[in-house]
């Protein structure tokens, strides 16, 4: 039988793995979006799970929230990865230090 | 009028400081005569306090509250007591000797330095009339941005070092007593002082913030060992920087010891009396030594400046020790008094010899002592006012460095006789660094050339140094009329040290 | 289903969509030598949506769209502070956005859409809004930050806080989804009544944690600051302004709005957690601030730190703690519009006026803009009487009421350290010699001149007379 | 007729008046002008202090008690100005009135060529009304005001030739010296106020019975006797004002001031204020044994063993200023045996002697150019009878030639020290006598050097030098003189005279009323016990008496032998004394260094103290305390701060890095303190 | 006959399996493209297990909105920039023990606070969204949640001004619309009505310059 334990745990496994992506990838940029992206996911999964088992329908209308804004912040993200590669034809963070101290 | 005195003191000159920031640059006589005129008018109207004021009743008087922020129970609260008058009178007298000495030497942003000076002395006629502890903080932390800018604009090569250090320092130990004072108001739910004087502490409590409040004050006076701005500073100030630093900006330091230190902590104050005392001798044995070796003639005055505050703290902190531990109240109104005169006497001596140590500058932009001497030979009435306000300086009755000197020795005997021996070697540690400072610059041969051509004191000079002369003489020969203005006010701080809170 | 009322209580807001798409529409429609007009109209509209926030304002709290929105006073003076702000952001950027070809629409537009965000997320009442608030404030911070296509440093910065700011808003969400999950309502309010019963408290204390960081990383507070220097430098100084000033007054909403309308009755954990990142801040902020060349890096360093102050008012977790804040995250917006003004009002094409070595000798050049400049930078060291002080009194009060004396007195150390950067600033202008090429007033726009001035005099104003504006704050959280 | 206030003012302003006249108006009222207004002021002044005193012996007039203004007023305690005069102040008037009379009308003469005229008539004028100001004093206060402003004038004085090395570093070390006795007298002062509740004499000497018994804690253990602590305290003031050994050094050196102030300030008043201090607390000194033995045996030490130094000098004026010395030594002996009217009458006959050797001594600096060095002299009688008859008067009072003032005064010294049991007494006995030899040794070599024997200097004719100015002093080779020494003019010689009347006259007329009537009544108070001078009053029989007797005593002995083995060596076997010399080398050695104490002293004080600042300004200021406090910390804030700056990489990864760091630290914090924090 | 509950559960760990693989692949994949991929078969599995929680309407929505929209732009990024995938996976082994022990020291300290027995207890229960999990959210959306709604249609317009407000290059030497013009436009300014004379001699002129036209 699924618990909330299930999805929750799924969920934090899921956040831990973004944040480990995080630091994993600490170079290609565009790798940092997604794993944010699945740093969403897993809020998602969280939201959805407590709507489901809380019998309410606010977690899931957040959850679309989410997605619409997750949708329109990729927009963007991405526009501003374009930019940068514009300006600074990398997408490598770790080469993006003019800025320091 | 009258009812509102004390705020026409303050905020006249601050006032005043705007048409004169207005003059510009390009009117530096303009400037001069308006700030000279609101310095006139500032002293005119603070003579009024004299008949306003009830001596022999003592107390606060005049006073004024409005409230400020109703919200936080706190007031726009000014009063003035016999040593606020006292102080005051010094501000407003030192404040028109200060731009008439000024006159010509400051020909770079005029207007500017006027205004600085102005809103200066506003804020410190501020921080001696106020009643309410955060009102006083406000003028207490405000006098220094002007301050901060008379020596970093006009100050000398190292002013920025001197004056950053001056601020910090300062910044250092008052917001500390900020934090004490917070303390207080949530104690209190006010920051009227006369009900913070009436709140009852613990020990713990009355302890953190004595220190607090003893932080702060030490550093403005200044105490050993959280003196150093102040030689720094003096050196690299203007002239009128230094003297109204020395003059009155480090009474600010022992003014708050009487104002929040003795009535709110007593209890801790007596028993950190030895404390005190002790940093007090310290500055008049140690720093004296210190003085004895300086080059710069500023820094030697500024050294001697802090040896000479070290009776004033000397003087108030004995009384909590014959007040409390030796029930011997003459002895420590005495005591008081006495650091209340040395105040006072202290505003024009050391205001008198910054003075005279910016002529000498002047004339040979330099304040190295081994750069002069024999300057007698061309400047004899210079030489003249030198040497009164160098006997002064190390004491001599009939000047008025001798008054609180004496009451402070003569009271700190009642207390502890080793308490006095310490505090009367500067008779001798004080003649030492004076006089040796004398005898270099102003006796002997001339071996600098340029010395040779040094004119001897403008009327200008003359009338600055005349009037300090006059002011020094006059409370040597016959200081009863200032005891009697200070001495109900005196009382009653003794009376008050009495009390215990716990 | 909303009603006309509703639509009322939101009229600020609505009218300001409104306004924003006109300008949009405007924008497209106009010629590019029109574009002037531009600047004018969105600081009317903006004016005028002041207007309407004061003029509707409610005496009692009202909500709207079933309790979505709420509109109290706390908001409404936020808001009035931040419309104010960003109508004083347009009036300065004005020649720096003409020196530099980015007087575009697209800037008044984004700006607005953030303001926007800005008042919804402080009348936000529900998790959901403060959401989606917060989202059209940064989502068009981050555009307003990469705006300035051809830089380098712009897009570094955008991406830096975009990539960041993505990340505190995914631990903010993820905060969001455990208290939802222990409590089972996002209304602010409910969830301030569902606290104490809720079965899951160390579920609710996790997710607390979790919407903490994200509160602290938009206030800007360590650890969660890093983005705050270099966005600050990188992006163009208007902008910068804006995060500085508008923004930080939504943070402080935001704040107030979770912590305590939402989780009011955890604040004996998050009390000390504040506390502790609002130390972290200070110290990091005034003491890297120190060693900074670059103006807007130290400014930037500088926010840090007073976002730990205005920590500090919060720790305090009761009215006056609160009230404090507020007032201290209006001063603070008030003071770093006057210092970024100046840098605006001394920048020229081709010259950015950003390193605090372009400043020296200021007073010899234009005394009156070193005078501003100066009593921003006293104000914001909190040397009284300016009005940077009363707020740094204020918050050490809070935190002393709060029984965390040490707190205060970190405080006070750290407002030393902090002392030292602002007058070295002082000092370059005021006792250096100026040099080549230094910054000199440029820009004779004399709408800007006068509203800087009158800008930086309110810090001497508001620094006697700040009475009304305390008591404004203080009756906003309900106190006499 | 009681005194009037007025008159007693008019004596005290008057020389003030003209110190001011002279000193600010100097220039306009030229120098006639200044030596008129001083000496009228002094005249006004003496004349009335001799009324007075006439008023006080003869006139019946009541003891004066009287305060002028309140100097302040706190509680009860009450510091005033004002005035009291008794016998020994009116003395004490009387003596520095006249002499600083005549030294006004000598400095005519003396100071003529001097540019610094009319400040110098200002000076002294200032001086006599110090000095009156302290004789007069009815308190404390004004007599510690007195007390310094005596010794400001003689800072001044001293270093009136500024532009001498030698003079400024004088000035200085006196006025440090004397600083030193200030600094003990302040004390006690203090303690006075402290155990008597008053620094009003009159009340304060009421309420000194109540001393007996009182003692001052000095540490948890040791307790000091009030009394003692008070005498012996002020006495150190007047060990730095009367030149006692140890505090003796400043003396010497004073002599590089003008003559007239050395006769004035360093010879007849301002060294004789310790003296008649004392003489004036007499009611507390009495209280006290061990002050009272302290006074002796310092005093004693004084009358021996400076005088030994001026038997080596060759100084005109160190000869006498040891001298002073010496005799200031035996006033303290005199005070330290009780013999308080012995020790004033003495220093009332050695004001007026001292300063008439003084102002000859004065005379032939004149006359030989101001050449000071006595081995440049010889042979003057034939040139200036007038200087070597007077100067010889001086000379035989000085050494206590029978009927001249000083021997009754200072054989009654003797004689009191003899009779007197007090511990140490034995000492200083030892010491009075030894000093009569001392004394009459230095005394005679001096006269013989200068007046008699050959001529050691040869006049060299020069009408170009003639013009040159006077203050060139010590410029010129030694032994050459440019012109004939020559009598110096009547301003000079007059004062001689007038004060060699008193130097032979004083003592024979004033002896038994000063000694052994009580003359001084109440003023000074001795106990039954002590009173040595009572005991001798009973053997005296007549001033004639006493002065026969003298030649049979044991210290006319001794002047005599010195007197002949002077003679010999002087003025007939000149070579002896080199032989002597180089016999007793160390001897001479340590009389020559002065016992080295200046050398001690300027190595431990002067050096010492420089050495002292400077370690605590290096070490103390500039290192620990700037150093390190102050720019330590600030240099430590800014390596942390810069040590922080490097933690913002500018990489993104770090950033998210930190905050993820950030997230869990608070989750672990949470995690691990949490329950505790809330369990609180 | 399979216990549905356990067919459930099956199925819930399978999706989960996938979904945390294919999420360890989106974060350890050298190539961005793959990464990409890895991330849409990472949402896709997500949507299997929100359909097990009966969350339709979402389940749909999230592989509608992301790999539909989001996953396209991202791979549209990534080929249109030409990154050096290589160079950009350097350092990857080097700090994989950091990512690794932040994200296992985080997921303790998660799963130790979350209280995960607790949860344990709690079992879906009856749907409530009954019959129509979308007719459930989308009342909810248009009557409670309008306000919100509206802000997000706020977002994505701001989404939109700031994507082409930064991306959209004039690029010079391009010819291109200027609608502003173009509505602003005066007939007079484009039709000149000349009057010639009927006839005039033949000049020889250089050719007018072309006249742009818009």
């Amino acid at each position: 039988m699924i618990t909330l334990s299930h999805f929750i745990v799924l969920g934090a496994i899921l956040f831990c793995i973004a944040v480990a992506g995080l630091f994993i990838n600490r170079k290609n940029v565009i790798v940092l979006l997604m794993a944010i992206e699945l740093m969403l996911l897993a809020v998602n999964i969280n939201f959805v799970a407590f709507s489901r088992f809380g019998h309410d329908v606010a977690g899931q209308v957040f959850v679309f929230f989410i997605l619409t804004v997750a949708a329109a912040e990729s927009a963007i993200g991405l526009a501003i990865v374009v930019l940068l590669f514009r300006n600074r034809s990398t997408v490598n963070v770790a080469e993006i230090d003019s800025m320091k101290g | 009028m009258f009812n509102h005195l004390l705020s026409l003191l303050i905020w006249l000159p601050i006032a005043g400081a705007v048409p004169v920031l207005m003059a510009g640059s390009a009117r530096p006589n303009l400037a001069r005569w308006l700030a000279l005129l609101f310095m006139v008018l500032t002293f005119v109207a603070s003579l009024f306090l004299l008949p306003q004021y009830d001596a022999a009743r003592g107390g606060m008087q005049l006073a004024e509250s409005h409230l400020w922020i109703a919200s936080l129970n706190v007031h726009y609260g000014l009063a003035a007591d016999g040593i606020s008058i006292a102080l005051i009178l010094l501000t407003t007298i030192v404040g028109i000797l200060v731009v008439v000495g000024a006159w010509e030497v400051i020909q770079n942003k005029t207007h500017q330095y006027m205004a600085a000076m102005l809103a200066l002395e506003g804020l410190m006629i501020g921080v001696f009339c106020a009643t309410d502890a955060l009102l006083f903080y406000v003028f207490f932390e405000a006098m220094l941005i002007p301050m901060f800018i008379l020596i970093g604009v006009w100050g000398g090569p190292r002013r920025v070092y001197a004056t950053l250090k001056f601020f910090i320092y300062t910044f250092l130990g008052s917001i500390f007593m900020l934090i004490a004072l917070l303390y207080l108001y949530h104690k209190a739910g006010t920051f009227d002082l006369r009900t913070l004087a009436a709140l009852p502490l613990t020990f713990t409590e009355q302890a953190w913030v004595f220190f607090a409040f003893l932080l702060a004050f030490a550093i403005k006076v200044p105490m050993v060992p959280v003196h150093t701005w102040l030689p720094d500073a003096h050196v690299e100030a203007p002239t009128g920087g230094s003297v109204v630093l020395a003059a009155v900006m480090l009474k600010v330091g022992t003014y708050g010891m009487l104002r929040f230190i003795l009535p709110i902590v007593p209890d801790a104050g007596t028993h950190f009396t030895w404390l005190v005392v002790v940093l007090s001798l310290i500055a008049i044995v140690y720093i004296g030594y210190v003085a004895l070796v300086q080059e710069d003639m500023k820094k030697l005055v500024a050294y001697s400046s802090i040896a000479h505050m070290g009776f004033v703290t000397l003087g108030i902190f004995i009384a909590f020790l014959l007040t409390r531990q030796l029930g011997n109240v003459d002895a420590a109104r005495l005591g008081m008094q006495g650091a209340m005169v040395q105040m006072i006497s202290h505003g024009f001596v050391s205001g008198a010899m910054f003075t005279c140590i910016g002529v000498m500058y002047d004339r040979l932009h330099t304040r190295l002592i081994k750069d002069y001497g024999g300057l007698i030979n061309v400047m004899p009435w210079f030489g003249f006012f030198y040497v009164l306000f160098a006997m002064a300086n190390c004491g001599l009755p009939g000047t008025s460095g001798f008054v609180g000197e004496f009451m402070v020795i003569l009271a700190s005997f009642s207390a502890n006789p080793w308490i006095a021996l310490f505090a009367a070697f500067t008779l001798i540690i004080g003649a030492g660094y004076t006089l040796w400072l004398v005898k270099r610059v102003l006796w002997g041969e001339i071996h600098n050339p340029h010395v040779a051509e040094m004119k001897d004191i403008s009327g200008r000079e003359t009338f600055v140094l005349g009037a300090f002369a006059a002011l020094v003489l006059a409370l040597g020969i016959w200081p009863e009329p200032l005891v009697h203005l200070m001495d109900s006010s005196v009382t009653q701080l003794v009376q008050q040290l009495a009390i215990h809170k716990i | 289903m909303p009603t006309l009322n509703d639509i009322l209580v939101l009229l600020p807001e609505f009218y300001l969509v409104a306004a924003a798409c006109l300008l949009l529409l405007l924008d497209a429609f106009m010629k590019p030598e029109q574009r002037g007009t531009l600047h004018w109209i969105s600081i009317v509209v903006l004016l005028v949506a002041t207007y309407l926030v004061i003029a509707g304002q409610p005496d009692v709290t009202v909500t709207a769209f079933g309790d979505m929105f709420v509109r109290d006073q706390t908001s409404e003076i936020l808001k009035v502070f931040a419309l104010l702000c960003t109508v004083l952001v347009f009036v300065y950027a004005r020649p720096y956005l003409l020196d530099r070809k980015l007087f575009v629409g697209e800037f008044y537009t984004l700006m607005i859409f953030a303001t926007l965000g800005v008042m919804l997320l402080v009348s936000a009442g529900n998790l959901v809004m403060v959401y989606l608030g917060l989202e059209l404030l940064t989502l068009s911070s981050y555009a307003l930050v990469a705006l300035n296509r051809d830089s380098p440093l712009s897009s570094e910065a955008a991406i830096k806080y975009f990539v960041l700011g993505a990340l505190s808003s995914g631990m903010l969400l993820y905060g969001m989804s455990m208290v939802y999950g222990a409590t089972g309502t996002l209304d602010l309010a409910q969830l301030h009544a569902a606290v104490p019963q809720s079965a899951m408290p160390h579920l609710l204390v996790f997710g607390l944690i979790f919407m903490l960081v994200g509160i602290a990383f938009k206030l800007g507070a360590a650890p969660f600051h890093m983005w705050i220097p270099d966005v600050y430098q990188g992006a163009s100084t208007p902008v910068t302004t804006f995060i500085a000033s508008s923004s930080k007054l939504a943070a402080f909403g935001m704040a107030w709005r979770l912590l305590e309308t939402g989780l009011g009755d955890l604040s004996q954990h998050w009390q000390l957690m504040l506390a502790v990142i609002s130390v972290l801040s200070m110290a990091i902020g005034n003491l890297v601030a120190i060693v900074q060349s670059n103006l807007k890096r130290m400014l930037a360093y500088s926010t840090i730190s007073h976002m730990g102050y205005l920590l500090m008012g919060l720790v305090n977790a009761g009215p006056e703690g609160y009230a404090s804040a507020m007032f201290y995250a209006i001063c603070y917006a008030l003071m770093s519009t006057v210092a970024f003004g100046v840098i605006l009002g001394l920048a020229r094409a081709g010259f950015e006026c950003e390193e605090i070595a372009d400043l020296k000798g200021l007073n010899q050049r234009s005394p009156w803009f070193a005078a501003l400049m100066a009593l921003a930078m006293f104000s914001l060291a909190g040397v009284p009487p300016l009005f940077g002080f009363y707020a740094k009194y204020l918050v050490l009060q809070a935190a002393i009421d709060a029984h965390m004396l040490w707190l205060a007195l970190a405080g006070a150390v750290f407002a030393i350290v902090g002392l030292y950067y602002y007058l070295h600033v002082v000092k370059v202008m005021y006792f250096d010699k100026p040099v080549e090429g230094g910054a000199e007033q440029s820009a004779p726009d004399m709408s800007m001149r006068v509203v800087l001035s009158l800008n930086a005099l309110a810090l001497l104003v508001l620094g006697v007379y700040w009475g009304p504006l305390l008591g404004w704050c203080r009756h906003s959280f309900g106190l006499g | 007729m009681p005194l009037s206030t007025s008159i007693l003012l008019t004596i005290a302003l008057a020389p003030l008046v003209g110190c001011l006249l002279a000193g600010f108006l100097g220039k306009q009222i030229g120098r006639a002008g200044a030596h008129s207004v001083t000496i009228l002021g002094l005249l006004v002044s003496c004349a009335l202090s001799f009324y007075v005193l006439y008023q006080l012996v003869w006139g019946g007039a009541p003891n004066y008690d009287q305060n002028i203004y309140t100097w302040f007023e706190i509680g009860k305690f009450n510091a005033s100005v004002g005035f009291m005069v008794d016998r020994l102040t009116a003395m004490m008037m009387v003596v520095v009135t006249f002499v600083s009379l005549l030294v006004h009308v000598y400095t005519i003469g003396y100071m003529h060529d001097d540019p610094g005229y009319t400040r110098f008539f200002s000076y002294i004028s200032l001086f006599t009304f110090s000095m009156l100001m302290l004789v007069m004093a009815n308190n404390f206060m004004q007599l510690f005001f007195g007390w310094e402003a005596v010794g400001l004038v003689s800072y001044l004085l001293i270093g009136f030739w500024y532009k001498r090395p030698t003079a400024i570093f004088a000035n200085l070390k006196a006025f440090l010296v004397n600083r030193v006795g200030d600094f003990g007298f302040l004390l006690g002062i203090a303690a006075v106020l402290y155990f008597l509740g008053t620094l009003d004499y009159a009340s304060a000497f009421a309420a000194a019975p109540s001393l007996v018994g009182k003692t001052l804690a000095i540490t948890q253990a040791t307790q000091w006797d009030a009394a003692t602590v008070i005498c012996i305290l002020l006495f150190v003031g007047a060990m730095g004002k009367s030149a006692q050994v140890p505090l003796h050094v400043w003396l010497p050196d004073s002599m590089e001031g003008p003559t007239p102030i050395s006769a004035l300030i360093h010879a007849a008043t301002m060294v004789t204020a310790g003296i008649f201090m004392v003489a004036r607390m007499s009611p507390l000194f009495e209280l006290s044994q061990g002050a009272l033995s302290f006074v002796m045996v310092i005093g004693a030490t004084g009358a021996l063993f400076t005088g030994l130094i001026g038997i080596v000098q060759n100084d005109i004026k160190r000869v006498i200023a040891y001298s002073t010395l010496s005799q200031l030594g035996y006033m303290t002996v005199a005070l330290g045996v009780s013999a308080y009217a012995g020790a004033v009458f003495h220093l009332m006959t050695h004001a007026f002697f001292k300063a008439l050797l003084f102002l000859g001594a004065g005379s032939v600096i004149i006359a030989m150019h101001h050449e000071q060095d006595m081995r440049y002299m010889g042979g003057l009688r034939k040139y200036m009878p007038v200087t070597w008859i007077t100067m010889w008067i001086g000379s035989l009072a000085l050494v206590a030639i029978p009927f001249t003032s000083g021997f009754y005064s200072k054989d009654a010294i003797i004689e009191a020290v003899g009779e007197s049991h007090r511990w140490g007494a034995g000492y200083a006995y030892f010491c009075v006598l030894a000093g009569a030899f001392v004394t009459a040794t230095y005394t005679f070599r001096q006269m013989y050097l200068t007046f008699h024997g050959k001529e050691r200097f040869t006049v060299v004719h020069n009408h170009g030098h003639h013009a040159e100015h006077i203050d060139d002093h010590g410029h010129h080779e030694q032994g050459i003189m440019h012109e004939t020494p020559k009598e110096s003019p009547w301003v000079v010689t007059l004062p001689l005279v007038l004060l060699a009347i008193p130097s032979l006259l004083v003592g024979f007329f004033t002896v038994q009323p000063m000694l052994f009537d009580g003359w001084f009544g109440p003023a000074i108070h001795v106990d039954e016990a002590n009173n040595v001078l009572g005991e001798m009053a009973h053997g005296f029989q007549g001033a004639a008496a006493m002065a026969l007797h003298g030649f049979w005593s044991l210290p006319f002995g001794l002047v005599v032998l010195a007197f002949a083995i002077t003679t010999w060596i002087y003025l007939f076997n000149p070579t002896v004394a080199d032989k002597i010399k180089n016999a007793l080398n160390p001897l001479y050695q340590a009389l020559n260094h002065k016992y080295w104490f200046d050398a001690v002293y300027y190595v431990l004080f002067a050096r010492g103290s420089v050495a002292l600042g400077r370690l605590f300004w290096r070490g103390s200021e500039a290192a620990v305390i700037d150093g390190v406090m102050v720019d330590g910390t600030t240099a430590m804030t800014r390596r942390v701060a810069a040590g922080m700056r490097r933690l913002q990489t500018g990489y993104l990864y770090q950033y998210a890095f930190a905050m993820i760091l950030g997230l869990i630290l608070l989750l672990g914090g949470y995690w691990l303190f949490g329950p505790a924090l809330a369990a609180q | 006959m399979i216990d549905p509950n356990l067919f459930q559960l099956v199925c819930f760990y399978a999706f989960a399996a996938v979904t945390v693989a294919a999420a360890l692949a989106v974060i350890s994949l050298r190539n961005s493209v793959h990464a990409a991929l890895a991330l849409v078969l990472t949402f896709f599995s997500a949507a299997c297990i929100w359909m097990l929680a009966e969350a339709e309407f979402l389940a749909i929505a999230l592989i509608v909105v992301y790999v539909g929209a989001v996953m396209v732009l991202f791979l549209f990024v990534v080929m249109m920039l030409d990154i050096d995938q290589e160079k950009l996976r350097e350092g990857f082994v080097k700090f994989l023990p950091v990512g690794v022990v932040v994200a296992v020291v985080m997921l303790v300290e998660m799963l130790a606070l979350i209280g995960v027995r607790v949860m344990h207890a709690q079992t879906m229960g009856p749907n409530p969204a009954g019959d129509s999990n979308t007719a459930w959210l989308g009342k909810a959306l248009y009557t409670q949640y309008l306000l919100p709604f509206e802000v997000a249609a706020l977002i994505l317009t701001v989404g939109v001004i700031a994507a082409v407000a930064l991306t959209l290059r004039h690029r010079t030497g391009v010819k291109r619309q200027q609608a502003s013009e173009q509505v602003a436009i005066n007939p007079r300014d484009r039709v000149r009505v000349v009057k010639m004379a009927a006839e005039r001699p033949v000049e020889v002129r250089p050719a007018p310059a072309e006249e742009v036209q818009p």
